[in-house]
This record gives C-alpha cells, structure tokens and sequence, in this order.
C-alpha cells in the first residue's frame, strides 16, 4: 500500500477552530508527538485531524508508554485461537467450542457519574465479546473504592454497584463473581474493572479486520449524540487536570439498545452478512473504523454528513470523536447491505452506510462533500512515538517493605477473628453481588460468594470456571510479588473448583506513568504477572491498560487485576469452598510459614500497612493447581476453599460459614501442625501462597493424601468438620495459648452484616438509576 | 428533575416511540425524569423555594446529569 | 405433546431456558415475536422474564400494547394456559390480564437470591404437580417485584383462592422471608379461573438436577400434565 | 406522576432520611415519583391538556399505583 509519506490535502471545517499551539496542548499532544505529525502530513493538520489524532495517539488507545512492556508477556499456547489484539482473546474449548473474554476498566467516568460509569463500563466490555461472535455467558467485577466511613465513598460504592448490576441484568448476562478492595488511595479514584466471558463455535469466530476495496461501512445501533467527546484522551490524564471544559459529557447507558445490538450482531456474523463488525468504543467511530482498517490494511473513507446524530448541527469534529454508547461499525459487501438492514430491522436498530473500504491506505473523512481529514492510515495507529519512561523505586516504598509493626496488638489472635471478618476488604461482598443477577441463562452450576463461579456450556457436560483477583497492597509493597500473586490466586481460585486454568485477560490500572515510582510499580508487575503465565501455562490473551489514576488526593495503589477462566471438564464434579457433612476430614493442602508481612492481620490488629509480602513459590503452585483438579476429577473432595486474606483462620472461618444462603453452619475441630514452633498469630494469619483447606469424606482421605504425595503437595489431615451449631476449634500444636474458639453463627453475623452495616446511612444513591 | 439536554435519554426515547404506536400524534422530544413532593414549613413561598434548591443541589438532583424546575404551591397556613 | 408458545418482546432474556425448561418436561416450544398477530396452534403461552422494551416507564408498561398481545387476551379469555414470569408477570398485571401491580422492591435494590415459597394453590396448570401447604427453593432475580393492590382486590384475590404462591419461612438466613415487600407475601397469583398465572420467581432456571435443585420443575411437568388432559378430552 | 397516598413509598422514605441526615429540618411527607415533559401541537392549552390527560390513562401512568398532575406551558406558536 501506498500510505507512508503521502503528502495528504485536507480542508478545515467552516467554522472550525484553527490550529494553534494552545489548542494541541489542549489535545493532550506532546510537542514531539505535534511535530510527528506535521512530518507526516507534511502539514498543519485540521482541527478534525488534530482530534483523529489525539484520540489514537492517547494513551488509552496507543499504549505509548507501556507498549514495550506489554510485549514482554506471553501470549502463545496451544490453547490460543487469538490473543492480544482483537477485540477479545480467545481460548480452545472441547468439542469445537472456544471461550471469548477481556477485562476493561471504565475508571475515570466512574469517577465522575459513578452510575453511569459503571453502566457503560459493562456495555463495553459485553460489546467487545460479542463483537467476536461470541455469546456472552458471564460477567465478572472487580473494584476498588476509598474507606465507607466517608460519604462520598458510600455514594461511589453504591452507584457503581447499581450501575454494574443495572446493566448486567438488563442484558440478561449473569454476574457469576468479582472482588472488591477499600484503600485510601481510592478515595476520588474509585477503580471499575469490568470482565465479559462469552462462548462461540470456534469455526464461527469473527475478526475485526477490514478489507475488500468497495466494502460499505455501516454504522448500526444508537444515534451519534455529543457524549463523551474526548474519553479516550479525557482518561489518560490526572482528573485533577481535567479542566472543567475539557470533562467530556457523561455517557448514558441504554441496555435495552445494546441487548437488541446483542442480538443483531450475532445474527449477522452467525449468517455470514457482514466483512467485520466492530463496536464504537473509546474515540468511537475514529478508533472501530481506523483499526479495522489498519488490521485489513486498507484504507477507508467516511462521510460524517451521514452518520444519524441525535443532535443537530454535529461538527465532523465530534461525530468522529462521540462516544456515544450501542453503537457498531460494520463492514459489508455492497449486495449485503439491504439484507443487513433487513436484520436490523427486525431487532428495532438502524444500520446506515456511512462510508467505503479503499485501496489507497488512507483515513479519510469527508463532510458534504468537504474532505476534512486525510491521514496515512497505518501510520495513524501505528506511528505514535513510543516511550520508555525511567523506572525507580521509591525509597519510601523500599523503607515501608523493610518495616515491622510497632506498638500493640488490639486484641489477642482470638479476638483477631471477628476483627478481620469485619474488615469490608475480607467480609461478604453478598450486599454487592445480591444486585447482580447471578442465574440468568440457568446454566450457573456456582454463584458468587466462592472462590470461582462456575457455568455449564450449554448442552454440554463441562464448564468454565470463573475469577477476579489481585491484591493491590502486595503490589505497593512488592510489585513484582504482587503480580505474581495476582495470577496465583486466580489460578487457585479456579483450580478450587476443579477446574485446570486455561488462560487469563488482565486489567493494569496505575498513576501517572511519568513518575519514576510509578512506572517501576507498572513494569515489576508485569514481570510478575508474566512469569506467573509462563510457570502456569495460563497466557495473556489480552487486556487493557488504564494510567493516570490520580486526583488531588494522590495516586492510587497499583492495581493489576487477573480475571482468569479454566475448563471444569465435568460439571457434576465442581467442588464448592464450603464444607459439605459432618465428620469430612479437614485436610490442609500446601505448607504454612506463618509469613506475616504485608498480612491484612497486620493492617487490621496493628494498624499497620507494610512489611514484604510473601514470596510467590511458582511452583509450588502449580503443583497445587494440578493436585486440585486431580482429586476433584477423581471426585475425592468435599469442598476446597483457597488460604489468601487473613490466612488459615479466615479461611477455615469461611469454610465452616457455609454459602451465602446456607441454612446451617458445620463446626470444625482443627489441629494445625507448627514445626517450627512459630506464633500462634503467624500460623492463623500468616499468608503464604499455595495452600487450601480442603475436607474429604473419611472413606477418600487415604486416596487424596496419596494423591498430594504424588503431587509433591504437602498435606496434612488437621481434624474434621462437626456438626451444625458447633464450635470452629482451632489448636496451634506446641504453643501455649490455649485452643482458639468461635461460634460460626456468630462469625457468620459480622461477616455478612460488616457492608450492609456501613452502608445503611442512605444518600443520593437511592434516587439512581430508574 | 429531568436529564440533562444533549444527554441520551433512553426512556424519553421508548415512551415517545410507544405514544407514536398509541397513535398519539405529534408528541416529540419526551423526557422521562423524577418528581419529588414534599411539605416544608417555611416563612415565605421564597423560602420554601431556596431551602428546596438547597436540597436539590445536595441531593435530590444530580447535578452531573440532571437539571431541576422547582414549584411551590402554599398548602396553607399550620 | 403440549405445544408452547413462548412470546420475545424486545428486551425479553429469559426466553431460552424457558424453552428448555418446557422441553426437558416432555413438551414443544416455538417463538412467537412482539408483532406477530397470533399465537399459531400453541395450546400455552409462556410470557418469559426479562426487561421488555427495557423495562423503561414501567415494568411491561409498553409491552402490553404488542400487537401479540391481543392474541395472548384471547387465548386466555378462551381458558388456554398463560404464564407470565417476573417480567411476563408484570406485563399481565399492567394488560389487566390478573389483577394488582408490580413496583419496586422495599428494599430499594435489585434482589438476586433464592427465596422460599409456599404453594397455595394447585388448581392450575403450572401447579397442578406440587402439594398445597409444599415449600419450595428457587431463584427470584427482580427489582421490582413488590405486588401491591388496594385491599379491596387483595381480599378478593384471597377469598377467591388466587393467591398461587406466598413467600415463607423455609430456614433461608439473615434476610428478610418476603424479599420484597409484596402485600400479603404474595410471589404468585392467578385469575379467577385459574388458566392465567403470573410469578415473580424463576422456576425455569432451577428445572434440572444437574444445577443443584429441580425444584421449579414442577410447574412445567404440572402443565405437560393439564395438555394430557385436555387434549383427552 | 406520584405515588397514590396511601401506598407505602419506600424511596419517599428513603429521601425523607438522608435530608433529616444533611439537616434539612422539617421536610415531611415526601414522595418519589416520575416526571415526563413533552411538547405537543395544539390548538389551545386546554386541547394539549385533553391529550396528555388521555396519554396518561392509557400509558404514562398506571392508575392501579399512581395519581398524576399535568400543567401545560404554552411554548409559542408554530
Ligand atoms: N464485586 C463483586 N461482584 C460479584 N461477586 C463478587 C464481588 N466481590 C466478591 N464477590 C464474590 O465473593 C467471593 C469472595 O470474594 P473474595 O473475598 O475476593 O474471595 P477470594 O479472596 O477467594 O477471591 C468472590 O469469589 C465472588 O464470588
Ligand atoms: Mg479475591
């Protein structure tokens, strides 16, 4: 193609802004970034072609700083039908199934209108997998919001849940499980990270890649309003330099049009109608239409005249830059175009053509006849200057990890039960996820409140397992651990259920990457991440990145987010976390070194956050992966429950709770084995990696104690489940406090009333959504 | 309290295509927002009417997307 | 072998394990969209849950006015089965086709959870199969599921035995037994007759063993049993 | 469009807290319900009142839950 270093003839707008310094500050362009592309235009280009620019060249779009990271991390399997660079990543299923699923965060307009922000957060990550073809078959969350004793928290919270779950619901795509984390770096910068899991015949599978010179663009779905002008470039900078003019205009959810889109999408790439398909997400028609291009090589034209706007009097300007949401470009041979109507039609949506395919490699958009942009194609999503910013650590980070708590502990390790189970990071998320629908479709084999949710394939007998997971004050105490332990939780979480880990999608919110400290947080983690992947054979099928999450109350912690999906290969064989009968055997699989540093016991009963996190010992869990989904296939499990926040106790807490619904609580009597001789408070909260609490029926345990021997897990029987009302017991062998005991009925009070509690007060949030 | 101009309002958008098929000719740009009813005692009609404003702006509006019209009928004297 | 007909509004969702639910009874479904004039040779009509024309005004506010809907009245005033669930219910109550409305829950939030209820009456065809005073487990996944009527229509629908199902206590934890509000726990009604039936809950999606309980399966074999028996006669 | 008196009105209740919370003193009986604004093409105010008053018994409100209340602001002339 002939793109590259053509000189290229564009006019102004009438009536458009000329281009001055002022306005390409303004564009969030760098000088060097202005002076690209005059080169390549061998020009000043037009306001319209400024605005193109801005947008593909934002970080959000472009990855210009993280670009050379991103590389670094693996992405090849055999399970890969496509990674990182369409809409979606796509992982091999059996029997000619394939599972489509991305994560996305929608962070900054959360920030702004939390409803809506959360809403269309999920809009968009819905459309990206069924862009693919794919039908979306489950929704996952994860967020992080600022302590509840603030107000202002309270509020955020409870929007975004109502958002997330509105539109969800709406659509009729169950919620099967998320996270949520509360630390004062998000107070202002709340974090929304959306995940999509959508199932497809692999032979059906639909890229995004536009070709055949003469092919007709047809935009389908809602009208082109002035929403959201700028998004893409509005979120790759500081809210707090966000003039109040530049804050693009609040997107408004419509999930009535995006379930019709839903349908209409999918009979056409089901019915073969379309070329490719692609949804106007962030710098909406600029991005779908420039990247489908770049991907088929080949250039496009558009005509803005005929774009159907909700407003009158749009300018080129902002129809190319609206994000307004429920919209798709398509791309379709000429003779198609009457049927594809057809089929619009009968799902109540508009498809209009609104420009062709060429074959000049150019971008280009003309309004009434006025060509107003006309840029090298290739160049334009390929030719933004990469940076490598500097990498350092903060010495205050380095000082915070050498750092032990002083002073006293509230309470004894008894006491420190309740505590932690009240703490809103650890208790029930069930006030979040009872809003969220969780049976829709009736193929939901767990919902929520486990450690992975878990949905049969249709008319199949295996399933995909389901999960969210990082731990963001890992991350700020050892960003390298911290992404290590992202993925190993995840992986473990999935593994619990039985299911093998197949591959995950992964969500990178950070500050402002030109900041030394920030930057080295950004890159240690995918370090992290990545060598997780390669030790787990679980690659990167794709994800998103979202930078400058800071606002006048400072940055927020580092947030890598691993959503991992893996094959339960017979549903019938998934394993809950709860124990099950009395008299199971109590069986702790993996070692325990009681490490305390970055402990949330540490945070909740010293007040103190800090110390080094516990190192990742990769492959130790991978073993532990292998022997869970060995014994649950052999069916030797009665239920398996991850060790993470708050260590054994909490874990042995949760397991002896039961399910969100659970009409009964079991007891335990556990004796945990300390050769070491460590601190009863290191051994119920100390949290090492690699280990579950598992329970098996007397008959099994034989079997799965072998098993874990073949595995090279440790495993020790550590007493047995007892009956409902009773006591959870737990003895530390050799130290000499005496036995530690609670009542689970009463656990089960704090840690399901420990949110609701906080979040009685009621504020605007109740007059939200409709 | 009614959305924003220039904001998607899906509602507005569903009820004025279910009036066209009603037949109800010639209703156009529907919008669909919240009423709220309350009493306040207060001095004055203008009083009431600020200490009104004064709860929209705090929190029966959301200023982000919404705009409000406030009205105040005298319900008599206590 | 009962045939079905289960209506698609625009923003219907529950459609296809409705469908499924009907099937793995023993019976046969077809899809009959929101402009369709009839309801073909369907002997029952299931109106599935969902968010029709997005929910948007009120609950199955627009819906009623499809053109399918005129059909779905003659079929029931003929004495042909009719189900309307969560939102199929709302629909009905806002065609007149049962009595009362659906607003908002108490609570304020949506609500996705199991809930028991217990089956007050067994005189219809989608509950023929349970036992009066049985309590069951299933999902309810709702907004705005609370039914309110004024208490003249409530003492009617009492003395007139169509309450279908009421929300009690079957040891489900720390919530509240009516999840919602609803006057007089009421999660199910039906006509007088007893051939229209609307519910909050799902029991379509609790129908199969495979996924923990079959619980809600009986409403669907209840009505393969009343197509036995009618087309007997 | 209001909730009838008489039906319980959480949401109403709801508000009626959160301004008693941020000190708004006296605010009673308040009710949360829907607003809808729309232009129509009428002869006379009275003729656009006719027609909204129709469009609201058969479809912007349900008479089973709610009571309504129009006004009508002339908008000009064609
Ligand atoms: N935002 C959310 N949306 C949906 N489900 C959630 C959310 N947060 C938590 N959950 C549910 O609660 C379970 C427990 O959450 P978490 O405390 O993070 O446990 P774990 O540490 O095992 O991931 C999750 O596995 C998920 O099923
Ligand atoms: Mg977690």
């Amino acid at each position: 193609m002939t793109g590259a270093g053509v000189l290229t003839e564009a006019r102004a707008f009438p009536g458009e802004r000329e281009v001055t310094p002022e306005v390409v500050r303004e564009h969030n362009l760098s000088e060097r970034e202005y002076a690209e592309i005059m080169a390549l235009l061998g020009r000043t280009p037009t306001l319209t072609e400024l605005g193109i620019f801005s947008a593909l060249w934002s970080e959000h779009c472009s990855y210009k700083h993280t670009r050379p990271v991103l590389r670094t991390l693996p992405t090849a399997g055999p399970q890969v039908v496509q990674g990182p660079g369409e809409n979606a990543g796509v992982l091999r299923l059996p029997d000619g199934w394939a599972v489509a699923f991305k994560i996305e965060s929608h962070n900054h307009p959360s920030a702004v209108e939390p409803y809506q922000g959360a809403a269309t957060g999920v809009g968009g990550i819905l459309r990206d997998v069924f862009t693919m073809g794919a039908h979306p078959v489950a929704l996952l969350n994860s967020l992080r919001l600022g302590p509840l004793d603030d107000a202002r928290n309270r509020y955020l919270f409870a929007g975004i849940v109502k958002g997330v779950g509105d539109y969800g619901n709406c659509v009729g795509v169950p919620t099967l499980g998320g996270e949520v984390a509360f630390a004062p770096g998000y107070s202002g910068n709340p974090l929304v990270n959306a995940m999509c899991v959508g199932l497809l015949r692999e032979k059906d599978l639909m890229r995004a890649r536009a070709h055949g010179a003469g092919n007709v663009l047809l935009a389908m779905g809602a009208r082109t309003g002035r929403d959201g002008i700028h998004g893409a470039s509005f979120a790759s900078e500081d809210l707090s330099l966000a003039s109040g003019s530049r804050r693009p205009q609040v997107q408004v959810g419509d999930p009535f049009t995006e379930k019709l889109l839903l349908e209409a999408t999918l009979e056409l790439i089901e019915t073969g109608l379309v070329v490719a398909i692609q949804d106007m997400g962030a710098a909406g028609l600029t991005s779908s239409s420039a990247e489908m291009a770049a991907r088929g090589g080949v250039g496009v034209e558009l005509d803005t005249s005929l774009v159907p706007v909700r407003e009158p009097g749009m300018t080129p300007y902002e129809i190319m830059l609206s994000e307004s949401q429920e919209r798709m470009l398509v791309v379709a041979e000429p003779h198609r175009v009457e049927a594809i109507q057809a089929v619009s039609a009968r799902w109540e949506l508009t498809a209009t053509p609104v420009g062709r395919v060429t074959d000049d490699g150019l971008f280009r958009v003309v309004h009434d006849g006025v060509t107003v942009a006309a840029i090298p194609g290739d160049r334009l999503v390929e030719g933004c200057p990469v940076y490598h910013p500097e990498a350092r650590e903060a010495p205050a980070a380095i000082a915070r990890r050498r750092a032990r708590p002083e002073g006293e502990p509230k309470c004894d390790p008894a006491g420190a039960l309740p505590l932690l189970l009240d703490d809103p990071g650890i208790a029930s998320k069930r006030w979040v996820y009872e809003q969220y629908d969780s049976t829709v479709q009736a193929e939901t084999v767990l919902g929520p409140g486990g450690d992975a949710g878990v949905l049969r394939v249709p008319g199949t007998g295996f399933g995909l397992a389901v999960s969210v997971d990082g731990n963001q004050r890992y991350v700020a105490l050892d960003p390298c651990e911290g992404g290590r332990h992202a993925v190993a939780e995840a992986a473990r979480n999935v593994a619990c259920t039985g299911a093998e880990p197949l591959g995950i999608t992964d969500c990178r919110n950070f500050g402002n990457p030109d900041r030394p400290e920030v930057f080295f947080q950004f890159r240690e983690a995918c370090r992290g991440i990545a060598e997780a992947c390669v030790a787990f054979g679980t690659p990167v099928t794709g994800g998103n990145v979202s930078l400058y999450n800071e606002s006048p109350g400072g940055a927020i912690d580092p947030t890598p987010v691993v959503g991992m999906v893996g094959l339960l290969r017979d549903v019938t064989k998934r394993v809950p976390a709860w124990f099950q009968a009395p008299r199971d055997y109590l069986i702790l699989l993996g070692e325990t070194r009681g490490h305390l540093g970055g402990s949330s016991y540490w945070e909740v009963v010293y007040g103190f956050t800090g110390g080094s996190p516990p190192a990742v010992d990769l492959a130790a869990e991978a073993r532990l992966q292998r022997l869970l989904v060995a014994a649950a296939g052999a069916g030797l499990l009665g239920s398996a429950h991850d060790c993470s926040d708050g260590g054994l106790a909490v874990a042995l807490a949760e397991c002896c709770m039961g399910e969100p619904y659970a009409a009964r609580t079991l007891g335990a009597e556990a004796f945990i084995p300390n050769p070491h001789d460590l601190p009863a408070e290191a051994m119920l909260y100390g949290e090492d990696g690699a280990r579950a609490v598992a329970s098996a029926p007397p008959g099994r345990v034989a079997e799965l104690l072998a098993l874990a021997r073949a595995h090279a897990v440790p495993a020790a029987i550590a007493g047995r489940v007892t009956d409902p009302g009773a006591a959870l017991r737990i003895v530390v062998e050799g130290t000499r406090e005496p036995a530690v005991s609670w009542s689970p009925a009463e656990l089960r009070r704090v840690f399901f009333d420990a949110i609701p509690r906080r979040m009685a007060a009621r504020g605007r949030d109740v007059l939200e959504g409709r | 309290i009614l959305p924003r101009a220039g904001l998607l309002d899906p509602q507005g958008q569903a009820v004025e295509h279910a009036l066209a098929a009603l037949r109800f000719e010639g209703a156009t740009n529907v919008h669909v927002g919240r009423a709220i009813a309350l009493d306040i005692a207060a001095a004055s009609a203008a009083e009431a009417g600020a200490v009104v404003r004064r709860m929209c702006d705090k929190l029966l509006a959301n200023p982000v997307i919404e705009d409000y019209e406030i009205s105040v009928e005298n319900g008599g004297s206590p | 072998m009962t045939r079905v007909a289960v209506v698609r509004f625009p923003g219907s969702n529950c459609e296809p394990e409705a469908c499924r639910a009907v099937e793995r009874a023993g019976g046969s479904t077809f899809y009959v969209g929101h402009r369709d004039p009839s309801l073909g040779d369907a002997e029952a009509v299931i109106l599935p849950g969902g968010f029709s024309y997005g929910d948007y005004l009120r609950c199955g506010a627009i819906a009623r006015f499809s053109p399918i809907m005129e059909a779905v009245r003659l079929h029931a005033a003929a004495g042909g089965p009719v189900l309307g669930i969560c939102n199929g219910f709302q629909i009905l109550c806002e065609a007149g086709l049962l009595p009362g409305a659906l607003v908002r829950n108490a609570g304020l939030k949506y609500l996705s959870r199991p809930v028991d209820v217990r089956v007050e009456r067994t005189g219809t065809p989608f509950t023929a199969a349970y036992r009066v005073g049985e309590v069951i487990r299933i999902p309810i996944g709702h907004g705005e599921g609370r039914f309110v009527a004024s208490e003249e229509t409530l003492d009617a629908i009492e003395a007139g035995g169509q309450i279908v199902l009421r929300y009690a206590d079957g040891g489900l934890p720390d919530a509240p037994v009516n999840p919602n509000g609803s006057m007089r726990d009421i999660a199910a009604i039906c006509n007088p007759p007893g051939n229209v039936v609307g519910m909050m809950p799902h029991p379509e999606r609790l129908a199969e063993p495979g996924l923990g309980s079959a619980a809600g399966r009986g409403v669907f074999d209840s009505l393969m049993q009343h197509g036995a028996v009618t087309s007997d006669r």
